[in-house]
């Protein structure tokens, strides 16, 4: 399997991702292309929208999202600083613990109203609430208040430095506080981005039509975009072929192999997962790190990469975007497929021959990456037996931290700094199923939330990839992108690092 | 009818000649001769009639006459002329013409030959307009025929379905529907075997009196010697597939030239005989085409037999005038008479018991289906009071037609249908209830005979397994059931040899016997017996008659002898009640009832039995009309009043026959009966 | 019956119910039908014989067309697909020789119920009526969540998907022979219903439940693939018909072989049983 | 008619009543609940709790059966808990999927079905005998999702000349529509059909054996009309019972071919309301299949009695 060199580019390294912002997300008006308004654009979903959760990261909101709602703020992927959006301009106090904002005056919300800084504070406020969802609503608890100061300016204090405030704002969508309670049918929601929401069919489609009142005028070239929903991969290629539709997002690297090379189509990644493989540290014979690290040296990474992911995915170790400060080659290679090292820590530790149930979610990619753990497992010396649970059963018990002795995860959150995986991601955070949490960890988790700078807080990530690498309580596996496919007619098309449609400036050559 | 035959001479241009036809079935290698070299003529406006027991071949020949038979049946060798045309080598197109037009037939079962998806009318029009009507004259002419055959108010009738109709009714359209283009010849094939006798009456009327006015040849396809001696001119017996003997009726009734001819008319119970003149029965069973004995196919039953008759098969020879037979004793001028093996008298089991096993009271039975959920049904009495005793040694015999409830009366006894009112007694005992302990009293005291003596055994079950399991249920097991077993059999005239064997391999003889060696099993003082011979084959109810009243003389039990053949009951029976629409009308020994009915439905019962006695006066016979009422809306009074040739119908004046129920009273003559004019009825005044 | 033998007893014979369903096997369909079966089941007995690597031996040649090395090609972990088919066949067959006779006791019994009480048959009747009524897969799917994925999930949803048929099945014939002369020769000799049932009855209600179990084979089957196509079907790495069409289907536009082997050996054994059902059929219905 | 629908009302409200329960119960043993499809597998315990509160899926049991029920009496199915609309316009919306493709299927099931038994319930050559029945063996051996496999990879991948994924309206483009069609509806139909097929033939055959055959056939009537008047109205009564027993198990099927023709239908949507934990969706889509199994049995007893006039209909 050649598939990634032949595809040429790594992932998150999409130079017109950065163009793309650039030109369209910082309010630039320095449109390169000559427009015409009008017409209709279909794009096509895998997942159905859920406009009961505008404040979660979901993958039926992603393609459609960005265009309906704004955030404050967008980081630029390649130079994780944050642009301004919503915002005009911040500043962050000496000491960190505060942060003074200055809003946008001319923007309303897709109502008529004007957008203040009091529904900036709603938003914010809701997202703290745990039935937002909100992945990064944690941030918001670590708000001492929110403080407004003028129609267009407030003032968030902090309870201590927060380090991943952009993830905050980046994820957090300004919601009008009028209308939030009648989202969850569909049937009012509003935002203050260029396309309005108009009509959700649930199962089928979800329709945006031009904003028109819109702050900016050269965006939102479509009268209307459509986003139909296509749960099989097979019929929404088929849409694509056919030009029912002109972009297909949700794939996966098996459907989007064929047009690569296609010159009529070009493929876009959008947002990634982590696939990690989690042992619980209390249950024999994970209580020995001996066994846990001859798992990560036991798995053929490249294997699941070349095989399951054809190839797009990144091997490597940690759970870290590898453009994240302390983020480095040695660390992310620190575990490489060594079955005959595997097997000496194994008869080390006297676990030749143990029992491990894995628990699967039903997710066909992750029933081929456990055939490989298995596979490999079970070239050491181990037996590994897999239980398989449906999605929603899973999800349960990975919320609830009760997965048993193995299990492999996978989670949506490529693109969040590396403190906000930290708090985030199911597999590292308090509670967690791999029922890994010491003191040790702890302060070096805190070392790395409280850093202040790029650089301090490389040192932390490097200081907690080794500690974690050692433990080896959850292995990642490999890091793999979303994949879409659109027609090369279409320009101007962005997709954010969290996998995020972004079709303010796109229109069709 | 036979008056004016007489003098008429045959034209010497036969109608129909059919002229060695052999019809086979092709299965594979296998060939089977269902019919053997047969000749016959059938001359204008002459009856024929073709006697013969089950596989004889009488069905297949007609359908070969007809080309109708079915895969893999074909006809190997003869011709069948039709007014000098053979038929056997038309195309398909030129036999259809022919069919329905020139030669048409009637059926056995009226409930099957009609289609009962179409209207009655449509059904006979169809007749009509594929042999060229227009659809306007075709409903026409169907009315016409309606009305012919006998079918009340035409215009409303002409449009309902099949199942609308009674059986007579329905055999009636049968007949309309073959007389539609005016046929030369009509086959009759068992056209009243499913019927009811006072039905059957009806129908040999109509066809009788039809084929008269028609000028229309008949061949009268039947079992039956008594309905052969009532309807025909010419006489043609077969037996495994050849013709035994042929020749003019009156003369073959007189003087049979085939021993089988011979043994068949000895082995058939007649009204006019009491029961203490044994039947000679014929031993063994009819052959199956499949495996006919060398030789005379009869040889292997034939007392008469000599060595020739094994080996060699006799031909079919002339016998004075008219008359031919195939058999080599009568070629040789000897005795065809059947020599009975047994003919010894036996004696009846000591005196009449004074205490009846068996006693019902007033019995009224209910078989409306049990209402559902929120509602109920109107009961539906198919016994509606019923009284009766059976004792020990004696036979009851219980006469009526289908669905006077005669089988729902021995159903209930037996437990199976719920007493609705009255009593039923079983050796002093009331068992009304049908508790558990009364339900064993029951099946140790009264056992029951099924008609059907194949549906009657488990065919997945040998005849041992089957006796075992009636042994085990009176709690004799392991060697002593075997050795009961063995006994039982050989009681029943079974050797030990059927042990291992399954019902098809028996034939239905050997099964009835089977069934009675069960029913004994438990020790039973009272026999049920529900049309046990009705099923069977001429020659082989004689058999089982003759070991019914073996066991009953010998073991002393009680029957209680039901069945809608009034010559069998009148055999069998020391009693006999007659039973119509769920009551008894009239009840006295066989002699009383028989000698001088007092019921008026009685006297039709047997005046429309046919009997084999050619010169028995058929004109002046009482025939009713009309159908048994349902039980669910009977009428209102007497409930013969509907059909009663002295009630109401014909006069009028009779209102008390409209309001009052008649009680079953003794009459002068001695028996009981249930009619406020009893006795008035005879024989041939309808 | 030993101490009566008489030579005339010697004439022993096959068990009659078998040797008619034996006959089968003598018309043209029986005989096609025993020789797939004997095909199918022969190499799916014998998969650890001529296939000793195992079903799980992956390479890095994923997906490669169908060759002489590979007949059917091989999958996404470069496993070879005849082989994944061929022990695929075992797991079905193996699946489907445990929950058939299962349903089919079960549901034969359930349905002659009614010989013991009236009242119990029409309701275990309404009971059957309802299954029939419940969207098949959403049952299976239900079953197998509440109980959890694996085989003892799929036994049991197979197993009430089937009771429907057989019951009903039994029940007509319960409701047909329960008026023959014989049973009620039974009933009048006073034989007890549990007797009845079973040496009167049941015997009546074997040969369509036979037929339908040839049917059922592939309806057994069939749950088994559909309930693989929403990932609840059996543990990795066990292949099974349904798991590899499942994948396979993913496959489908960059590698259509995937699952044109394992649809070959599904129809095969589809047509072998219905053959089978089809030939039992026409023996059963001539005797 | 009246009569007999009313005399079947009480054991319909009991079939339905207890359907009512399993369908309510039956989703809810399975673990997870349709909380977790809200909050989303990233979500804290805390977020968990929270949803599920909102959601008022800590409402008691037996007070949220009531609501149901209730609510249904008073023409209200119910909420979906995932997408927050009613579920009489949530399945509406997936309805013409669904209809669209059984309407076709059904279509074609009657067709090839009466067609195929029709052919091979008269009277043929050997020949022609053994090709019927052979047509007739291997679409009975083949359940629908495999004909469905089949189909796609000979006419939509080998020689693609149909789609073989997604749909169109057949309001929105008639002709387009029924490409999409054809194939799932001819995979859901054929083995459907062969079943129908099979049954007819046997009727016509045990029909040709009768009496009323012969005794049309001692009228002179030629073999077509025989066929036509007499074997064939005899014999449709078994094939409108098979044609509504089969139209219980195509929408059985009907699930599984639209997850392979990937068609957004009722059994996608049941499919999805399962994973998803949709209880109220799927509490009505369970207890809609039985009452549509119910009355599928009803009707064709109505049919039944039109063809047949011995048959009075009985409660």
């Amino acid at each position: 399997m050649t598939m990634s060199v032949a595809r040429g580019c790594g992932p998150f390294r999409s130079s017109m991702l950065a163009a793309g912002i650039a030109a369209v997300l910082l309010g630039s008006t320095a449109a390169a292309w000559a427009q015409e308004r009008g017409g209709i654009l279909t794009v096509s979903q895998s997942a159905d929208a859920q406009p009961i959760n505008i404040l979660a990261l979901r993958a039926g909101n992603a393609p459609w999202i960005r265009n309906v709602f704004e955030t404050l703020t967008l980081v630029d992927p390649q130079t994780f600083q944050p642009q301004p959006v919503l915002a005009q301009s911040w500043t962050l106090a000496e000491d960190g613990l505060s942060m003074d904002i200055t809003l946008r005056d001319d923007v309303t919300f897709h109502t008529g109203r004007p957008m203040t800084a009091e529904d900036v504070k709603f938003s914010f406020e809701t997202a703290a609430t745990p039935e937002s969802a909100s992945q990064v609503g944690f941030i918001a608890r670590e708000f001492e208040s929110i403080e407004v100061t003028g129609d267009h300016s407030l003032t968030i204090a902090f309870k201590r430095p927060l380090s991943n405030i952009f993830d905050f704002f980046e994820e957090t969508y300004i919601i009008d506080r009028e209308t939030y309670d009648q989202r969850e049918d569909g049937s009012q929601v509003v935002g203050t981005g260029p396309y309005m929401f108009s009509e959700w069919s649930p199962g089928a489609s979800i329709i945006l039509k031009r904003y028109e009142n819109y702050r900016s005028t050269d965006t939102a070239w479509f009268d209307e975009i459509e986003f139909a929903v296509i749960p099989d991969p097979t019929a929404s290629i088929a849409a694509l072929r056919s030009n029912r539709t002109q972009i297909t997002t949700g794939l996966t690297p098996r459907d989007t192999v064929e047009f690569i090379r296609n010159p009529q189509f070009s493929v876009l990644e959008t947002g990634g997962t982590i696939y990690p493989l989690g042992v619980n540290v209390t249950i024999p014979p994970f209580d020995d790190k001996l066994v846990r690290q001859a798992i990560a040296y036991a798995v053929d990474r490249d294997r699941i990469n070349d095989q399951v992911f054809l190839g797009t995915g990144t091997v490597t170790d940690l759970f870290w975007s590898p453009a994240a400060p302390g983020y480095s080659g040695e660390l992310a290679n620190h575990y490489t497929y060594d079955p005959d090292r595997a097997r000496e820590l194994i008869a080390e530790a006297g676990a030749e021959g143990a029992a491990i149930p894995i628990i699967v979610p039903a997710i066909p990619s992750q029933r081929s990456i456990f055939e490989i753990v298995q596979n490999n497992l079970r070239e050491v010396g181990l037996v590994p037996e897999a239980v398989v649970l449906d999605v929603a059963d899973f999800d349960q018990r990975q919320i609830a931290g009760d997965l048993g002795a193995a299990f492999l995860l996978l989670h949506g959150q490529v693109g969040f700094s590396s403190p906000t995986l930290l708090s985030s991601l199911p597999s590292l955070r308090q509670g967690n199923p791999s029922a890994f949490w010491n003191d040790d960890y702890v302060a070096l988790r805190e070392a790395m939330l409280a850093s202040a700078t790029p650089e301090a807080l490389g040192d932390a990530t490097a200081a907690l990839s080794e500690y974690m690498l050692d433990e080896a309580f959850s292995t990642v596996l490999v890091q793999a992108p979303g994949q879409a496919v659109m027609s090369s007619g279409l320009q101007g098309v962005v997709a954010t690092v969290r996998g995020q449609l972004v079709l303010a400036g796109s229109y069709l050559e | 009818m036979i008056a004016v035959m007489d003098v008429l001479t045959p034209p010497a241009q036969p109608l129909l000649k059919v002229e060695h036809l052999t019809t086979t079935f092709d299965a594979g290698k296998v060939s089977v001769k269902a019919v053997t070299d047969v000749s016959f003529d059938v001359f204008p406006g002459r009856v024929v009639g073709i006697v013969g027991e089950s596989g004889s071949g009488k069905s297949v020949t007609a359908r070969s006459i007809m080309g109708l038979l079915r895969a893999p049946g074909r006809v190997r060798e003869g011709r069948v002329l039709l007014n000098g045309r053979n038929l056997i080598d038309l195309p398909e197109g030129e036999m259809r013409r022919i069919r329905g037009k020139q030669i048409a037939m009637v059926f056995q079962d009226p409930q099957a030959a009609l289609n009962p998806v179409m209207r009655v009318g449509d059904q006979i029009a169809e007749a009509l307009m594929v042999h060229g009507a227009d659809a306007g004259s075709a409903r026409d002419r169907a009315k016409a025929l309606l009305a012919q055959v006998g079918i009340p108010d035409v215009e409303r009738t002409i449009d309902q379905y099949p199942h609308e109709f009674s059986g007579g009714m329905r055999q009636r359209v049968v007949i309309a529907i073959a007389l539609a283009n005016d046929p030369a010849l009509l086959i009759a094939d068992e056209p009243t075997t499913a019927l009811d006798v006072t039905i059957q009456a009806q129908i040999l009327r109509l066809l009788a009196d039809l084929g008269r006015e028609l000028n229309v040849s008949i061949i009268m396809i039947t079992h039956d010697m008594g309905v052969v001696a009532e309807l025909c001119d010419d006489l043609i017996v077969m037996y495994g597939g050849r013709v035994v003997e042929q020749g003019p009726v009156r003369d073959i009734f007189a003087n049979p030239r085939h021993p089988y001819t011979a043994a068949l008319l000895k082995a058939v119970p007649r009204l006019d005989t009491a029961g203490d003149d044994p039947l000679i029965a014929i031993p063994g069973a009819p052959p199956v085409p499949l495996r006919l004995p060398p030789g005379c196919a009869f040889h292997p039953r034939c007392s008469n037999a000599v060595d020739k008759c094994r080996v060699e098969v006799p031909p079919l020879a002339p016998m004075g005038d008219e008359r031919r037979s195939a058999c080599w004793v009568a070629m040789a001028g000897g005795d065809v008479a059947p020599v009975a093996a047994e003919a010894t008298m036996r004696a009846r089991h000591g005196e009449r018991e004074r205490e009846p096993a068996l006693r019902i009271e007033g019995l009224r039975t209910n078989v409306a289906r049990p209402g559902g959920f929120l509602r109920t049904s109107d009961p539906v009495y198919a016994v509606d009071g019923v009284s009766l005793e059976v004792y020990p040694g004696e036979t009851l015999g219980l006469v009526g037609e289908s669905g006077c409830g005669k089988s729902t009366l021995s159903r209930t006894i037996m437990g199976i249908n719920a007493v609705s009112e009255g009593r039923i007694s079983v050796a002093r005992r009331d068992v009304t209830a049908m508790e558990p302990e009364d339900r064993r009293q029951v099946s140790t005291t009264i056992q029951y005979i099924f008609q059907d003596p194949f549906a009657s055994l488990n065919p997945r079950r040998t005849i041992g397994q089957s006796i075992t399991e009636a042994l085990n249920v009176v709690g004799i097991t392991g060697a002593a059931a075997e050795t009961r077993m063995v006994e039982l059999l050989e009681r029943v005239g079974l050797s030990q040899d059927y042990v291992p064997r399954y019902p098809y391999e028996l034939s239905g003889g050997q099964r009835q016997r089977v069934g009675i060696a069960r029913a004994l099993s438990a020790n039973p003082r009272i026999l049920i017996c529900d049309e046990p011979v009705s099923a069977l084959d001429v020659s082989i109810q004689a058999q089982i008659i003759s070991l019914l009243e073996e066991l009953r003389d010998d073991l002393g039990l009680g029957y209680l002898f039901i069945a809608h053949d009034l010559s069998v009951v009148r055999h069998i029976s020391d009693r006999v009640a007659v039973m119509y629409l769920g009551r008894i009308v009239e009840i006295g020994t066989a002699e009383e009832v028989y000698g001088n009915p007092q019921h008026p439905y009685t006297v039709a019962l047997l005046s429309s039995t046919p009997e084999p006695n050619p010169d028995r006066s058929v004109e002046n016979r009482t025939i009713l009309t009309g159908d048994m009422p349902s039980p669910a809306r009977p009428p209102s009074g007497c409930r013969f009043r509907t059909r009663c040739p002295i009630g109401p119908a014909f006069r009028s004046e009779r209102e008390i026959c409209n309001t009052t129920s008649p009680d079953l009273v003794e009459t002068p003559n001695g028996q009981k009966a249930a009619c406020h004019f009893a006795g008035e009825a005879e024989p041939g005044k309808a | 019956m030993t101490e009566i033998s008489t030579p005339s007893h010697k004439r022993s014979r096959l068990n009659p119910t078998l040797a008619r369903y034996l006959q089968a096997f003598t018309t043209p369909k029986g005989q096609i039908a025993l020789a797939l079966i004997v095909l199918l089941a022969g190499v799916a007995l014998l998969a650890p014989v001529i296939y000793p690597q195992g079903h799980d031996l992956q390479t890095r040649d994923s997906l490669l067309p169908v060759s002489w090395a590979h007949p059917f090609g091989t999958d996404e972990l470069g496993r070879d697909i005849l082989v994944r088919s061929i022990y695929g066949l075992r797991t079905d067959l193996a699946l489907a020789s445990v929950a058939v006779p299962i349903s089919m006791i079960l549901g034969t019994f359930l349905g002659l119920s009614g010989a013991l009480s009236p009242r119990l048959g029409v309701l275990v009747q309404r009971a059957l009526d309802i299954i029939v009524g419940f969207p098949g897969l959403i049952l299976a799917i239900c079953v197998v969540l509440v109980l959890g994925a694996g085989w003892t999930a799929l036994l049991v949803a197979i197993v009430v998907g089937g009771l429907p048929s057989f019951g009903r099945l039994a029940r007509a014939t319960l409701l047909s022979q329960q008026h023959q002369e014989y049973v009620i020769a039974a009933r009048t000799l006073g034989v007890d219903k549990w007797r009845i049932m079973v040496r009167h009855i049941l015997p009546n209600a074997i040969d369509p439940i036979i037929v339908q179990g040839a049917v059922f084979v592939v309806a057994a089957v069939f749950t088994e693939a559909a309930l693989s196509i929403v990932g609840l079907g059996l543990q990795p790495p066990e292949p099974s018909l349904g798991i590899l069409l499942n994948i396979g289907m993913r496959y489908i536009t960059i590698a259509p072989f995937y699952i044109l082997g394992p649809t070959l050996i599904l129809l095969l054994l589809a047509l072998a049983f219905s053959l089978l059902a089809d030939a039992l059929n026409r023996t059963v219905n001539r005797t | 008619m009246f009569g007999f629908l009313l005399r079947k009302l009480p054991s319909v409200a009991m079939v339905a009543f207890i359907s009512s329960i399993i369908a309510f119960v039956l989703p809810r043993l399975a673990p997870g609940d349709p909380a977790l499809t809200i909050a989303g597998s990233d979500a804290t315990p805390e977020q968990l709790a929270a949803v599920r509160e909102r959601m008022g899926l800590l409402k008691p049991l037996y007070q949220q059966y009531f609501d149901w029920i209730f609510g249904m009496f008073r023409g209200d199915l119910g909420e979906s808990f995932i997408m927050r609309r009613p579920v009489a316009s949530v399945i509406g919306s997936r309805l013409e999927s669904t209809l669209e493709l059984a309407l076709l299927a059904m279509l074609l099931m009657i067709i090839i079905g009466l067609a195929l038994g029709i052919a091979a319930g008269s009277p043929r050559s050997k020949w022609a005998r053994a090709v019927l029945d052979a047509m007739t063996t291997v679409f009975l051996a083949t359940p629908p999702f495999l004909t469905g496999l089949l189909l796609i990879l000979f006419l939509g991948i080998f020689v693609p000349i149909l789609p073989i994924s997604g749909e169109v309206g057949f309001l929105e483009d008639p002709l387009l529509a029924l490409q999409y069609l054809i194939l799932p509806a001819v995979a859901l139909a054929l083995p459907q059909a062969a079943i129908v097929a099979r049954l007819l033939q046997t009727a016509m055959n045990s029909a040709r054996g009768e009496d009323f055959v012969d005794l049309a056939k001692a009228k002179g009537v030629p073999p077509g009309q025989i066929t036509r008047r007499h074997v064939l109205r005899n014999s449709l009564g078994t094939a409108v019972v098979a044609l509504g027993l089969r139209a219980g198990d195509l929408l059985a099927g009907a699930i599984v071919i639209e997850a392979i023709f990937a068609r957004n239908g009722l059994g996608s949507l049941a499919v999805y309301s399962v994973q998803s934990r949709d209880y109220v969706v799927l509490q009505v889509l369970i207890l809609g299949a039985v009452v549509i199994a119910v009355f599928i049995q009803l009707f064709s007893e109505i049919i039944l009695a039109a063809l047949d006039p011995r048959i009075r209909l009985e409660g």
